[in-house]
C-alpha cells in the first residue's frame, strides 16, 4: 500500500484540515467533533440540510457543502459511519430555525447513528426528516439484505434537495422532493479493482488480472459477482440493462445521466463510457437533458465507475440547474 | 471466584478492561474477517471504541455495575460509528438499565442483563436468528445462560456457559448467507465465512466469563 | 491492464466524442483532424488561445474550452503531440481576427509540431505568439536537455492569459501574461504507480511496493531518481524544497499554492499534500493568496500529485478570479 | 539489382513498401526501446504513419522519386506526431528537395539525399551527435555513404555502407547519456538503452539497403 498520507489514523482529521484550508471561502471545520459547516449561517431561516456518512468517498459529502447544496456534513472514520455525537452539533449548526433534512445513505451503519441522532436532536426542539438514499440496483433482493445501498444517487439528492431549501421550500417540501430524486434514480457500478483502506493496508478484495466486479458498492466491499474483463461498451450495456429495466423509459422521457469515477479511473475513460450510454439510453426513446460525469462519489483509489439514472420532471430540471457553490460543484454563481 | 454467589463492580470494571485488551489483541482478525464479507474496519472500529473506554476507566472508574455498563454504551456509541457502534451501544445500556443501581450481580440477574443487551440489539438492527449478525452468538448464550440459571449454577458457570455458546453461535454462523448489514449484500458469496460482529460478541462474553473465573486477572490488570 | 475502453486505437476519438456529447453546451468538435473548440464564436474580436498536446492528461486541454480560457484544443493520440494538419484549423477556428497565441508544453514533439502549425498559419496570415510552458523544476540541468518541461503551470497559464484574452487585451499583451506566469511558476512531482498507455499494454515503469518515483513528467515517463516511500509531510517537504529554492519567497510576498493529483490518487490524499503545503510554503513569510486543488493536468490512472507554485502579482489575481466557463473549471458565471 | 548504377522510381517505391513493412514488424520492439527511456510510443507513432503512407501508395503511386519522398514527408508530418514526426518529416522533405525531379539517382546523388535528410533533422532538432538521438545514427550513415562513394562504389554499396554505419551508430547510443529528447530528463538513467529514433533510423536506412540489393523483394512488394 503507496498513498500520500502520514499516520493511518489520522487521513481523515488531516484532509478535512487540508480541505478547509483550500475551501476557507466557503467552509469552516470544526474539529472535535468532526464536522463541516458553511461558511455563512442563511441570512433568514431556510430548511438546514445534514449528510455525512465514512470518508473516503471525496468529494462527497464535505465537498457538496455551500450555497444551494449541502449546509453541514460529517466525515466518519475511512468507510465507516460517523457517530451521533458528531451529527447531533452538525445539525444544531445546520439548523436556522425550519428544520434539518438528514440526508443517510442505506448502510446499517449510516442509519442507525444518523436514527440515534435523529432523536437526540428531535428531543432537543429541532425538527428533523430523512431521506433515505437506495439507489444500487446491483442489490437484487432486498427481502433478505440490509435493503439497497444508497451511492451515486446521493449527489443528485442532495443537489436538488439544497436547491429547494436553497428556493425557501419549506421541511416537508424538501424531503419530499429528495424523496423524489431517490424514488427515480438508479445506479450500478463497477471496479476493475479493489480499494485499500489506510488502516487495513491490503487491499478489500481479490481480484484477477482479468476480472471486474459487477454490482459493487462504495466501501470496497466485493459485488454480486465477478465477470471476465470487456470493452468498456459491453460493461456499460451490463451496468444500464438492470437500471434501464427498472425505470421503464419511453420516447419523451428525458433523464440525467451521471456516470461516476470511482477514484482511480481517469476520466477519459469515464467519457467513453459516456459517450456508449447515451446512445443506450436514448435508444429507448428518452433524451438526456442533464449529465454529470467525473469523481464525485468515490471509494478511495478504486478504479471503476458507476452509471445512474434520473427521471426528470420540469422541477428537478429547474432545481438542478438552480445555482450551487460547493468546493465540488459550482454553477450560476 | 469461583464460589461466589455474586459478582461486584470490581468484575465488571475488570470485564472491561479486558474486553479491551482483548479487542486490542483481536483487531486485526476481526477486520479481516470482516474484509471478507464487509468493509474491512470490524477490529479497528471496536479497538477505536474499547481504547476510549480504557480511557475513561482509568480517568475516573464507575462507581456501580451500572454506571460502568453505562459509560460503555454512550463511549461505543459516540466513538465506533458504523454498525457495530449503536448496536453495542444499545445492548449496553440496555445491560446497564437491567442491572439498576444493584451492587451485587446474582446469577439470575446476571442473564436478565444478558437477555436485555440481545433484546437491545435486535430492537436497533432487526436482524432475526441466522440473519448471520452478532445476533447469532447472543441468542444462543442467552439461551445457554437462562438454561444454566434454571440449572442453579453459580455466575461464573452462568458466564462460562454463555460464553461457549456464543463462540459456538459464532461458529455456526460460517455456512449461513448474510440478510443483514453489509455482508449480506455478498448473497450466496458471504457464505463461509465467519460473521466478525459474532466473533467480537464470543470474544466479549468470554471476556466475562474468564474475568469471573479469575484467569489470567492481574494480567487484565495491568 | 484493465481500461474501461474498447478498442485501444480508438481510446482518444470516442473519450472527445463522449466529452463532446457531455458538453455540447460549451464545446464544439472537430472529428477529422481532431479539435476542439468553443460552441460559441466571440461577438467581436478577441485573441484566441489554442493548446494542445497528448492525450491522457484529462481534463487538460479540451476540459479548458470555453469562456475565459481556451478557444481551441488540440489533442494528439496518448502522450503523443498533435500534428499540423490538426493544430492548423484549430488555429483557424479559434482567430477572430486578433491573432492566436499557442500555449507549448515544452516537450520536442510538442514544440516542433507547434512551431511548424504556428509557421504554416502565418503563411496563411494569422498573426501568432508562443507562449512556452517549462515550470518543472525536477530538470535541474536545461543545457544538457531538451530543457524543462511544461506541467502543471500549464493550466495556470491556460487561465490567467485566457482571462486576459477575455477582456480584450491585444495579442503581445495576452502572451506577456502567459508569459509571465510561466516566469513564475515552479512545479515538481511525484508518482506512487506507474501509468499504461493503452496500446502499450504495460506500465511504464516499474516502481517497487516500497519505492516512489521522484521528478516525473505527466507522460508515465520516469523520473529523475527513485527514493524509499515516506510518508506525504516528507514527500510534500521534498518537492516543495527545489520549488522554493528558485522563488525565493519572502514575507508579503503573495503566492497560488497548486495540488495537481496525477489521475489515479483520490482527492483526499491531495488534501493531505495540500495542508502540509500550506505550512511550508507560509513558513517563507509568504502567504497563499489563491489555491486550486485537485486532477486538472493527469498521467492517465497515475498515482501521485505534483504541487506548483506561483508567485502573484495583483494583475494575476485580478485575472484569475475573473469568470472561467469550461468543462473543468467554473466561477463566477 | 546489385550491378546497377542508379536506382529508380520503383527502387524508391519498393523501399517505401519495404519501410512500412519493416516498421510494423519492429513495432513493439521500438515502442520497448522508448519505454525503457521515453514514453514508450515510438514504434506506435511511425507504424501509425507508415500505414498512412502505405494506403497513399496503394491509392496513387507517385511518379518521381521525389514526388515518392514529399508524400512520405506530409504523411509522416501529419500522421506520426510527437518529437519523430516534424523530424522525420522534414528529413524527407529536404531528401525530396535534394533529388529535385531526377528519375534515375546515381551513387553520388544518394550520399548528397541522405546528407540533405541529415542536416534536416539537425536543423529542426537542434541535436549534436553524442545527445543519443537519430543524428547518431544518421550521422555515420551519411559519413560511410561519402566515404564509399569517394571510393567508387555502386549505390548498393554505398546504402549497404550507410544502412551497416547506421546500425552500428544505433549501437553506439547505448552508453550515451541523452542530451535532448524526451530521454533527456532521465540523467544518467537514460545510459544503458538504445535510443529508439536512432533504431528506427537504422531500420529504415537497412530497408534501403537491402531493397537495392534485390532482398526479398517479392515478399516486400506483396
Ligand atoms: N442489522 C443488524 N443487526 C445486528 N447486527 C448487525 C446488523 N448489521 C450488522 N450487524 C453486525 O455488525 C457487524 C459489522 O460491524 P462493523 O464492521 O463495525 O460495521 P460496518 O458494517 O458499518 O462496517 C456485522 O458483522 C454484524 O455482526
Ligand atoms: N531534438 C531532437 N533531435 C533529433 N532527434 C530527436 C530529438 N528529440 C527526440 N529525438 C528522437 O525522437 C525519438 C523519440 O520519438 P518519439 O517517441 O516518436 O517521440 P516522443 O518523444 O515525442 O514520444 C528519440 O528516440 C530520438 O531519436
Ligand atoms: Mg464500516
Ligand atoms: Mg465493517
Ligand atoms: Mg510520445
Ligand atoms: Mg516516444
Amino acid at each position: 500500500m503507496k498513498k500520500l498520507i502520514n499516520d493511518p489514523q489520522e487521513v481523515v482529521d488531516e484532509s478535512v484540515a487540508g480541505f478547509g484550508l483550500a475551501h476557507a471561502d466557503l467552509v469552516s471545520i470544526n474539529s472535535d467533533p468532526l464536522f463541516v459547516t458553511r461558511k455563512e449561517r442563511p441570512a433568514k431561516p431556510k430548511v438546514g440540510l445534514v449528510s455525512g456518512g465514512g470518508s473516503g468517498h471525496e468529494p462527497l459529502h464535505a465537498g457538496f457543502v455551500g450555497l444551494g447544496m449541502l449546509d453541514a456534513a460529517v466525515p466518519g472514520p475511512v468507510f465507516t459511519s460517523p457517530t451521533p455525537d458528531a451529527i447531533i452539533p452538525a445539525t444544531q449548526a445546520a439548523d436556522s430555525g425550519a428544520g434539518v433534512v438528514h440526508i443517510v445513505k442505506n448502510y446499517t451503519g449510516d442509519v442507525l447513528n444518523f436514527e440515534t441522532a435523529a432523536e437526540m436532536a428531535a428531543a432537543e426542539g429541532i425538527e428533523i426528516r430523512t431521506v433515505l438514499v437506495n439507489d444500487d440496483v446491483a442489490v437484487e433482493d432486498s427481502l433478505y439484505t440490509a435493503g439497497r445501498r444508497g451511492v451515486a444517487g446521493t449527489v443528485l439528492v442532495e443537489k436538488i434537495a439544497g436547491a429547494a431549501a436553497e428556493r425557501g421550500d419549506d421541511l416537508d417540501a424538501v424531503a419530499a422532493v429528495g424523496q423524489r430524486v431517490n424514488d427515480n434514480v438508479r445506479t450500478m457500478g463497477v471496479a476493475l479493482s479493489a480499494c485499500t483502506v489506510p488502516h487495513a493496508g491490503v487491499p478489500s478484495f481479490e481480484l484477477a488480472d482479468d476480472e471486474i466486479e459487477i454490482g459493487i458498492g462504495i466501501h470496497g466491499e466485493p459485488g454480486r459477482h465477478k465477470i471476465a474483463m470487456e470493452p468498456a461498451d459491453g460493461i456499460t450495456d451490463r451496468l444500464l440493462e438492470p437500471i434501464l429495466a427498472e425505470l421503464k423509459l419511453a420516447a419523451g422521457d428525458k433523464v440525467l445521466l451521471f456516470v461516476n469515477g470511482m477514484g482511480g479511473t481517469p476520466l477519459s475513460e469515464l467519457y467513453i463510457v459516456y459517450r456508449h450510454a447515451v446512445q443506450v439510453v436514448e435508444a429507448t426513446g428518452a433524451t438526456v437533458e442533464r449529465n454529470l460525469v467525473g469523481n464525485y462519489i468515490t471509494a478511495l483509489e478504486m478504479q471503476g465507475c458507476s452509471i445512474s439514472v434520473l427521471k426528470l420532471d420540469a422541477e428537478m430540471i429547474e432545481l438542478w440547474d438552480a445555482p450551487v457553490n460547493t468546493p465540488a460543484l459550482r454553477w450560476g454563481v | 471466584m469461583a464460589e461466589l454467589n455474586t459478582l461486584n463492580n470490581e468484575w465488571v470494571l475488570t470485564w472491561l478492561r479486558r474486553s479491551a485488551e482483548v479487542v486490542a489483541r483481536h483487531k486485526s482478525e476481526l477486520s479481516e474477517l470482516d474484509r471478507l464479507i464487509g468493509d474491512g474496519d470490524h477490529g479497528e472500529n471496536l479497538d477505536r471504541g474499547f481504547s476510549a473506554v480504557l480511557a475513561k476507566l482509568d480517568a475516573e472508574p464507575p462507581a456501580t455495575p451500572g454506571d460502568a455498563l453505562k459509560l460503555v454504551a454512550m463511549t461505543l456509541m459516540s466513538k465506533v460509528g458504523g454498525a457495530a457502534g449503536p448496536l453495542y451501544g444499545t445492548a449496553y445500556l440496555r445491560a446497564a438499565t437491567a442491572v439498576g443501581g444493584t451492587l451485587e450481580l446474582d446469577a439470575p440477574l446476571l442473564a436478565v442483563m444478558l437477555t436485555a443487551a440481545r433484546d437491545g440489539l435486535v430492537a436497533r438492527g432487526k436482524a432475526e436468528p441466522r440473519d448471520k449478525t452478532m445476533v447469532d452468538a447472543w441468542t444462543p448464550a442467552v439461551d445457554a445462560a437462562a438454561a444454566s440459571v434454571a440449572a442453579g449454577a453459580h455466575p461464573t458457570e452462568v458466564l462460562a456457559a454463555a460464553a461457549a455458546a456464543a463462540e459456538q453461535g459464532a461458529e455456526d454462523t460460517i455456512p449461513l448467507v448474510a440478510h443483514k448489514g453489509r455482508a449480506s449484500y455478498l448473497g450466496e458469496r458471504s457464505a463461509g465465512h465467519k460473521d466478525p460482529g459474532a466473533a467480537s460478541s464470543a470474544l466479549l462474553l468470554r471476556a466475562a466469563a474468564d474475568t469471573a473465573a479469575g484467569y489470567g486477572a492481574e494480567e487484565a490488570q495491568q
